[in-house]
């Protein structure tokens, strides 16, 4: 096995386009919003790509996953259009949840994305269904629960991680531990130094994992997702990561110094990607030009999909409360 | 017909009622499934109040699922598994818990269906007993009057083992979150001299039936003044009717059961009869329920008003153990009644 | 005197007042202490809005205390520390999670001064901002309604620095549970033209004041209609006072302040004299608070009424993103109009 | 130190009295509940004698305790007054909690205890203040926070010693492992053999404990207490113990065995010591009888001071809501 464990160049690419796709949707829907295009807020994932895309890229549209305020990149890499993803921002009929969620309850039923959830630990909770209703369907479904080393001090990360422990449910969670809960380092608020460490008060296995890297992500969760699906219960992974921007967009970092915020830029998964793939000679620095470009194509169809598209009326804020 | 007087000898508690429900809708549906404390534990209660006795040995452990403590997990647990299309039932023990997994309840089960502009429902049921038992200020609490006020839940109180059974089986079927309020001393299993003398079985026929959320019953028609009562308060207005018929009062008592959506169709219709409204209900007063059904009837039906809207709950105090203080606090006959004279002078 | 032009050009924003109250009393009474998530962080926020800028410097992080991401713990530690004479502020960086610590508030805090005897009591403050702000349906509830429905806690929405700052040093210094609500987009820090072009500022005078919990303020004296508001519904309900006047209706609007206790005096001497009554607020309609003072005066003052009561309020749904959604969701200066023109026809 | 740990004999005898004055307790009242003379439910504690009363011997009345559903023996133990005990049981307003607490919420703030918290998990919320006003007042108080195995399901245990830990409040958590939780059994429900497997999770010390064994209980919960007033943060107990009854006063305890009852009947706490000091020549057996007819007296006057007490008013009901 070589260091891109046998993958394929074409599936590296896809990889990298994934991860190139979320990074630039982020920074475009940063510019968007700068620019009074976009309403609201924006938590943005810049830096932990890596994490988003090396889970889903085991997952199918059958499975599920669970996400946050901070969801963008979780979308992208399960499968939500960009288009829909985009117009949602815009507030437009058109994106994945008509208009009614926003930034921060991105999803897709029809790729397995619930509504991200907001609540730190919200998605904890919820995901013990999903994880149960797979298990009494016996369908071979797996969920996954996306979360911050923040939402580990919630009530709700204890109760699900146990209750799934108990029952064996098919769930993965993957803590992405980017250091910080809003300005709150995880270290002034959480006695351990590893979300990991937390893993045996469940009897659960767990596994750190650089959040940095694809491939050891992609790795990690394989294990992971195959063991889950094969009816062995829960696993925790905490993948290492940082944001490279702000907790929201008003947020200056104050709280943490430029001398790490540079030890973890350098740690970039997309160009660590794609520089090793051009070292190992799997493919030119041309090959990712072509793959930003297609990517920015994308990303401009998705702008024009979403100015172009209908605005929502008053009387649809009306509809989809009751079934 | 002797057919029919058979049928009508037929009588159920609540407790009774709401265990065929639920075996009924499981045998119906593969999806139907069981989730709480001590449900289903070998030898132990099937629920705090029995209401699950031999459901596990039918249905397996696999549908009737035990929890930790864990009133988050419970709540959660069956919101997913409702967005993944089954039907979740799950089980309170005491609705004092319910503050424990509000946030799944209000922030999650309530609003699933909408932030995904549609796409998605959230077919649970969750259950929970309510009322004061001289147990002290934490299992004693009607907290029905918080849900009714989240947009995306469906409330139901239910009195009598009819209609418990009946909505129910809607409630399963139903595809949105409904919560449906049991009162304890109403389920026949802590015995009639507890409940106060209410009668509390009723003729529950033994062909399947099912009675619509959003529908409200007379229970006793009459044209002086409207009663909208439910649980305990609900015999206890009725009690205060056969009295107050001795006065030439004529009473019509209503039990909405679902408390939202409320039948405003059959409440109006009554209020314009009889021009005169009173609320009784166990939950405490400032913010209760009774509140909303009073605003409502100062807003379309003021001018048939011909006496204030009077309500009647539990006074605003957490509630006390001794009973000499709780039955001071709680909608009483007398109360209901010395109210009801009061409209008349 | 010039003094006095001087001391009315002292404006506030109502996150400055917030933060002056909290100095002063902190400064006042050791026992005074903060608690909450991102509060004092060096380099952070100085909470989610900011009011807390400055504080840690002057108090220290003994004093300022941030807190992991645990609701619950957030309200169980204020009420213990309350138990123990302490007098915390404990902060929730927005309304929607207070239901991650529905059972500390309302089955703690509430009652064990009550459960104790009354040998107990806790004298806590809990902060929350409310209301839409385009940031979807779980981070833009006003969850005032719940609260006033627990006997033993007392709630408030401030909606202008002076009586912001007034109030949140009586809650601090009262012996009970005060939760406050305030609206973000009356704090100042996001500016004027996401309030819709509110004035953000209003006189704070240098010496100390206290502004008493149960009373409410006329904003604006009138004859023909009687309106309670709050937050961004209070600014437009004035502004629709003043476009009524043009037609010759005259508004009272009344900014109750404390929710619960209510000052119904006030409520009712304003209904009693104008014979109608509006209320308008940006929680949700069933179950609002709106219903509880409907109900009160539906009581109270019944033949008082030329008119049916009316509420404003946000449509039963949880809050959509879209601002056009938004928009259309929210009590609007229109929709108060419009519903008050509707009384006069 | 001998095996009693060189207590004094009064001593020794004060644990002896103090245990068998619950478990007599206990006994009377529920002969009076199912005389009908007390209203309501009652949660028993017999068996766990130990626990409370190994604890508290540390505590001063200004050293604080919670409490749960099961609080009878943590009362007696913590210095509420028998009488009002009792009284609180008549719901009569010479009750510790003027007849509005109940069985349930036994307490009293005189001698350091609030009002028991029937909610589970409640207890462990709250104590997190009360150890936080004593660290921030520096008064060297110690709060003890007694609970079930159960509770270490609910979020609340998680969110509080977490908490703690990173606060350093002297807290002591003291778990009463009673294997079950109403009807179910903790490893029903949990997926750790023991609890104490939990405390690594908040790096907070733990200790399994015989809680059959008052002099093993007092001697960890006196480490325990010293360190945490002592400032070094909070503690996990785990005292490994049965309760002799049923959950509740109904419950007919068909979901345990009567093989695994009569084996941890035969370590019942209270002939344990009491043997080990006639054994030991400490005492003689009159000694012990003596003890026991010294409770029957207190009981008989906490009974007839109950019955004589005045009932509460209607119009009390409506006091104390607010201060
Ligand atoms: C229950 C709850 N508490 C607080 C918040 C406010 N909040 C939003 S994001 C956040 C930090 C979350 O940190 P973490 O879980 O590490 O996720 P990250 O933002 O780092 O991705 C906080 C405190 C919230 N949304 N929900
Ligand atoms: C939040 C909450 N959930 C459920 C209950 C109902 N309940 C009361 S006691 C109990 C079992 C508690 O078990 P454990 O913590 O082990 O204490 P034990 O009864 O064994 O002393 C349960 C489930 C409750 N009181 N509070
Ligand atoms: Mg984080
Ligand atoms: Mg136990």
């Amino acid at each position: 096995m070589d260091k891109f464990n046998d993958l394929s160049t074409e599936h590296l690419l896809a990889l990298y386009r994934r991860m190139m796709l979320i990074r630039r949707f982020e920074e475009r829907v940063y510019y968007l919003f700068l620019q009074g295009e976009l309403p609201g807020t924006l938590h943005q994932c810049q830096g932990q790509e890596a994490v988003a895309v090396g889970v889903c890229d085991h997952l199918n549209y059958t499975d599920w996953i669970t996400s946050t305020h901070r969801p963008h990149g979780h979308a992208l890499a399960k499968g939500v259009s960009t288009e829909s993803a985009m117009a949602e921002l815009y507030g437009k009929v058109t994106g994945c949840c008509k208009g009614k969620g926003g930034s921060m309850h991105f999803g897709d039923p029809a790729v397995g994305m619930l509504p991200a959830i907001a609540i730190v630990g919200g998605g904890n909770s919820v995901v013990a269904g999903l994880g149960l209703a797979f298990k009494l369907r016996k369908t071979q479904q797996v969920a996954v629960c996306f979360f911050g080393e923040g939402a580990t001090n919630e009530g709700a990360f204890h109760e699900s991680i146990n209750f799934a422990a108990v029952q064996k449910l098919p769930i993965v969670f993957v803590c992405e531990n980017n250091l910080y809960g809003a300005s709150t380092a995880y270290h002034a608020v959480s006695p351990v130094k590893d979300v990991a460490d937390r893993a045996a008060a469940y009897n659960v296995p767990a596994q750190i994992v650089d959040g940095m890297d694809v491939l050891a992500v992609r790795a990690a969760a394989g294990d992971a997702i195959a063991a889950a699906r094969a009816g062995q219960g829960p696993i925790l992974l905490e993948c290492k990561t940082y944001r490279f921007t702000g907790h929201s967009r008003s947020d200056a970092r104050g709280y943490r110094t430029k001398t790490e915020e540079a030890e973890w830029l350098a740690k970039d998964p997309i160009p660590g990607l794609g520089n090793a793939m051009v070292a190992a000679g799997r493919i030119s620095a041309d090959n990712l030009t072509a793959v930003e470009d297609d990517v920015m194509r994308e990303l401009d169809e998705a702008v024009e999909f979403a100015r172009n598209s209908p605005d929502t009326t008053p009387e649809q804020a009306l509809e989809d409360v009751l079934a | 017909m002797t057919t029919n007087i058979a049928i009508e000898e037929r009588r159920l508690t609540i407790a009774e009622a709401l265990r065929e429900a639920i075996a009924e809708e499981m045998r119906r549906d593969e999806s139907v499934f069981l989730i709480g404390e001590d449900v289903g534990v070998e030898g132990g209660f099937g629920g705090a109040f029995g209401v699950y006795l031999g459901l596990p040995e039918e249905f397996g452990h696999e549908r009737i699922i035990d929890t930790p403590i864990s009133e988050k997990v419970i709540a959660g647990a069956a919101t997913g598994a409702a967005l993944m299309g089954m039907r979740p039932i799950a089980d309170m023990q005491y609705s004092d818990f319910l503050f424990e997994c509000m946030d799944e309840l209000v922030n999650q089960a309530a609003k699933m269906r909408y932030m995904s502009g549609g796409k998605l429902s959230v077919p649970m049921v969750m259950r929970a007993p309510v009322g004061a038992t001289n147990r002290g200020a934490q299992h004693a609490q009607c907290p029905e009057s918080y849900f009714i006020h989240v947009p995306g839940l469906k409330v139901v109180a239910v009195s009598d083992a009819y209609h418990a059974k009946g909505i129910l089986k809607s409630a399963v079927r139903d595809n949105n979150p409904v919560l449906i309020f049991e009162h304890k001393l109403l389920y026949g299993s802590k015995g009639r001299s507890m409940a106060g003398g209410i009668e509390l079985t009723t003729h529950v026929p033994q062909e399947e039936y099912l009675f619509p959320i959003g529908k409200a019953v007379v229970k006793r028609p009459g044209d002086h003044v409207t009663i909208v009562a439910t649980h305990i308060s609900l015999y206890r207005s009725l009690a205060a009717a056969e009295e107050l018929a001795a006065d030439g009062i004529s009473c019509e008592v209503i039990d909405p059961i679902t408390l939202n959506p409320l039948d405003k169709e059959t409440l109006f219709a009554s209020v314009r009869k009889t021009g005169r409204l009173v609320i009784a209900h166990e939950d405490t007063l400032t913010g209760g329920w009774g509140a909303e059904v009073a605003a409502l009837v100062a807003d379309e039906c003021l001018f048939s008003l011909e006496a204030p809207i009077k309500r009647i709950a539990t006074a605003d105090v957490p509630l006390p153990f001794a009973p000499i203080m709780e039955q001071a606090v709680v909608p009483t006959t007398e109360r209901i009644a010395a109210t009801i004279r009061g409209l008349f002078r």
